[in-house]
Order: structure tokens, then C-alpha cells, then sequence
């Protein structure tokens, strides 16, 4: 499943939706919010559509690429404090090669392809991330 | 025509997040981003250098699909398209 | 923190554990009884003492080499049914490369030098695991 | 001379998991395995081959440190020493 939300949500339902008899191996990536340099928090803002359906043609990509056999993506937006997640990917897979790989490529090519941003705001003020 | 001009982070604080055009027949993306530029100077500072280039940042999709800043920027605009701008990617 | 037990675990609780606000990534590994091959369940099987001196020094050199902000470690012995988990690995970093390669170099030592032993029991007998 | 014997997995399962062995001060791992293989017939079979040379997966730690199961075999054994006997690791 691929959502992107408000909502904070349960990496342990992720995980539980991601078990099966023939998946040995669930790798989980939880992206949170760093205090780097005097951040407070974090706006996370999405091209909701956009994202959803870049989302779901990498799920597919790394299901097919790796035989995962299941993905599960949440990806929040709005206002997020220090410590509190942003992201989390969770894949399994028979084996554990596979899992992490699936897992590492769904989160580089989020990063790379999903249209989404991140406007840091800390004592030094506000900025987003990326722009130059 | 209409036109819908999405804008996202950066672009969305200087342009507001969506608004409809109404556009002659046979406007480009060029055209369209000077028409902007025009309405909105904090945009024309944020999206062009000085020799009225577009900056390198500046991301745009039609229709949810990434289009090549350099090289698409000729394209005309169809009736109904969705113009979307933004600046480099941040997610996760 | 690293264990050994027969006791089943909160991968929930290990992830609160890991998450710190100078931790941007935390990397998680699940491993459990996959039904290959008609298995059924799995006896897991410890040199108690040594295997958690071996963990806790597989630990240690993880955070070094990576930089590592916490590490969780659980693995369970005793008879464990298809889909129940065998062993989790919790790592947290700053940043993402660093956290997905201390979990992928736990694990697989973990595998080559802790003192553990799988015995699989299905419709076909009993056989330990790597014994030829 | 008082020495511990462990054995894990398959090995438990034919000598125990534990047992505490009374023995001459000489002896060495390779003597002491000898002695377990003539006490228990089924531990010469699944330790040792038709040559009587110790299998290639039967692996052993003396005090909790792997040693060569090659090399170390002639390494005297001392008061208090603990000897595991396992087949190859498998956890995770």
C-alpha cells in the first residue's frame, strides 16, 4: 500500500500487513526529522497525484526487480517536529538480499523521482531543502 | 483556452498553489512562464537569471510529466493541460 | 541493547528505542520461519554465553565502522512456528547509507559468527540447517 | 584434570549438552575427542570419516574462541578448559 498522509502512522501495522508464510526477510527504512543545525521542524508538502502514481510505478518497479513480495510506503506531509517520521518503507522478500535492495531503491528513487518537499524551520530561520 | 498553473514549495509561497488561465490559442511554455514573470516580479526573481534564462532549479511537468526546462520550453500549450512548477525534489 | 530469548519482542518498542533527534534513518531487519519446502516450524538453538559476547562484539564494531547512534539486536531460541520472527536488527543514523549498511553488516555477521544453530521441522523430517 | 564439554545441535542431541569429564593431565582436543568417539559409537559416525579424520563441518571453540579444527587438534587441554562441539552456524 502507498500513502501519503497527514497522519502519523503504526510501522507495526506496516509490518504486520508485510508478513507472510513465504516472506523470510522485511527490511523497514524510517526516515525522522534531524535536529541538523537548529531545526525545530519540518513542512513537508507533496504534489499529492503526482506523488502517489511516481509512488506506485517504483513500488512496481522494485517488486518486479527484486520479487518483493510485499510493499508497504507511507510518506507524511504538514507540519513535522524533530524526531517525528516522515517516511517509512517497509518491503519483504524470501530472502534478505532482496528485501534490502528493494527497500534502499524504493527509498533512492523516492528521493530522486516523487514530488515532494521539505521546508526546514529552525533559529536560523526557514529554507527548502535543496534549493540553492 | 484554459490553462491550470500548479505551483509547489518555493513557487507555491510566491504564486499560490493553483490558479486557471485563460490563454490565446498558440501560447508556449515560454510564453506562459513570461506572462508569470510578468504579473509577479518576486516569481520573475525566483525563476529567471539575469539574462531572462530560466534558472537551472526551476522544475516543470504538463500533465504530471517532467518536461526538460532547456529544451521543451517551445512547446504550446494545449487546452486543458496542467502546468506544474517547482524546484528540486526533497522528499523522504 | 542485545538479547537473547525465547520470548517473542516488540519490534515496535526496539524502533522507539533507536529513534534519537540527532537520528535521521533507522534501518530495521525482521527475519522469520519461511514455509519453504514443506517446513512447518523451527528449533533455534544458542551457546547463550557466547553468542551474546559474539553479538556484542559484532555491535561494537558496527556503530565504529558506521558511525552508528543505536543499535537493537533481539534473537530468539525455542520452537517457532511459519511467519513468527527469528531475529530483529534495529540500527539508527544520521543518515541513511550509514544506518542500512550497519543493519546489512550486522545480519551477516550475525550469520557467520554467532554461535546459533536452526533446526527445520516440516512434512519431510527434521534437518539442521547447514548441516551437509 | 577437570574439563567441560558442550555440544550444540546435532552434537547435543547424541552426547548432551553438557557433561564434565574427569582426565590425564597429557590430553589433548584431538585425545578427547577420541575418548567421546569411543564412548559413543554415533559420535565417531557423525564427527569423524572413514579415514578417521575429523568431518570438515564439525567446528570447536575451547573457552569460547573458535579454533582450527585442522590445526588446534593437538593443542593440550587444561584444568577448567571448556570444549564446544558444533556443526556450522546457523542463526538468523
Amino acid at each position: 500500500m502507498i500513502e501519503i498522509t497527514e497522519k502519523d502512522f503504526s510501522l507495526d501495522e506496516m509490518i504486520k500487513r508485510a508478513r507472510s508464510k513465504d516472506a523470510g526477510a522485511i527490511v523497514t527504512f524510517l526516515g525522522t526529522v534531524r535536529d541538523d543545525d537548529g531545526i525545530e521542524r519540518m513542512e513537508v508538502e507533496a504534489f499529492l497525484e503526482a506523488a502517489q502514481a511516481e509512488l506506485e510505478a517504483i513500488e512496481e518497479e522494485a517488486r518486479s526487480r527484486f520479487s518483493l513480495r510485499a510493499v508497504e510506503v507511507v510518506h507524511r506531509t504538514g507540519s513535522l517536529a524533530v524526531g517525528e517520521s516522515i517516511v517509512a518503507i517497509v518491503c519483504s522478500a524470501g530472502h534478505r538480499e532482496a528485501a534490502f535492495s528493494g527497500c534502499r531503491y524504493i527509498i533512492e528513487e523516492l528521493k530522486k523521482r516523487a514530488p515532494l518537499w521539505k521546508k526546514e524551520i529552525g533559529d536560523k530561520g526557514e529554507r527548502w531543502v535543496g534549493r540553492t | 483556452m484554459l490553462v491550470k498553473v500548479l505551483a509547489f514549495a518555493g513557487f507555491r509561497e510566491i504564486l499560490g498553489k493553483e490558479r486557471e488561465l485563460s490563454l490565446n490559442e498558440s501560447v508556449t511554455v515560454k510564453e506562459l512562464l513570461a506572462e508569470l514573470a510578468v504579473a509577479t516580479p518576486r516569481f520573475k526573481e525566483a525563476a529567471f537569471d539575469e539574462s531572462g534564462a530560466l534558472r537551472d532549479y526551476v522544475l516543470l511537468m504538463i500533465n504530471r510529466k517532467l518536461i526538460d526546462s532547456r529544451q521543451d520550453l517551445s512547446r504550446p500549450l494545449q487546452e486543458g493541460d496542467e502546468l506544474a512548477i517547482f524546484p528540486p525534489l526533497a522528499g523522504g
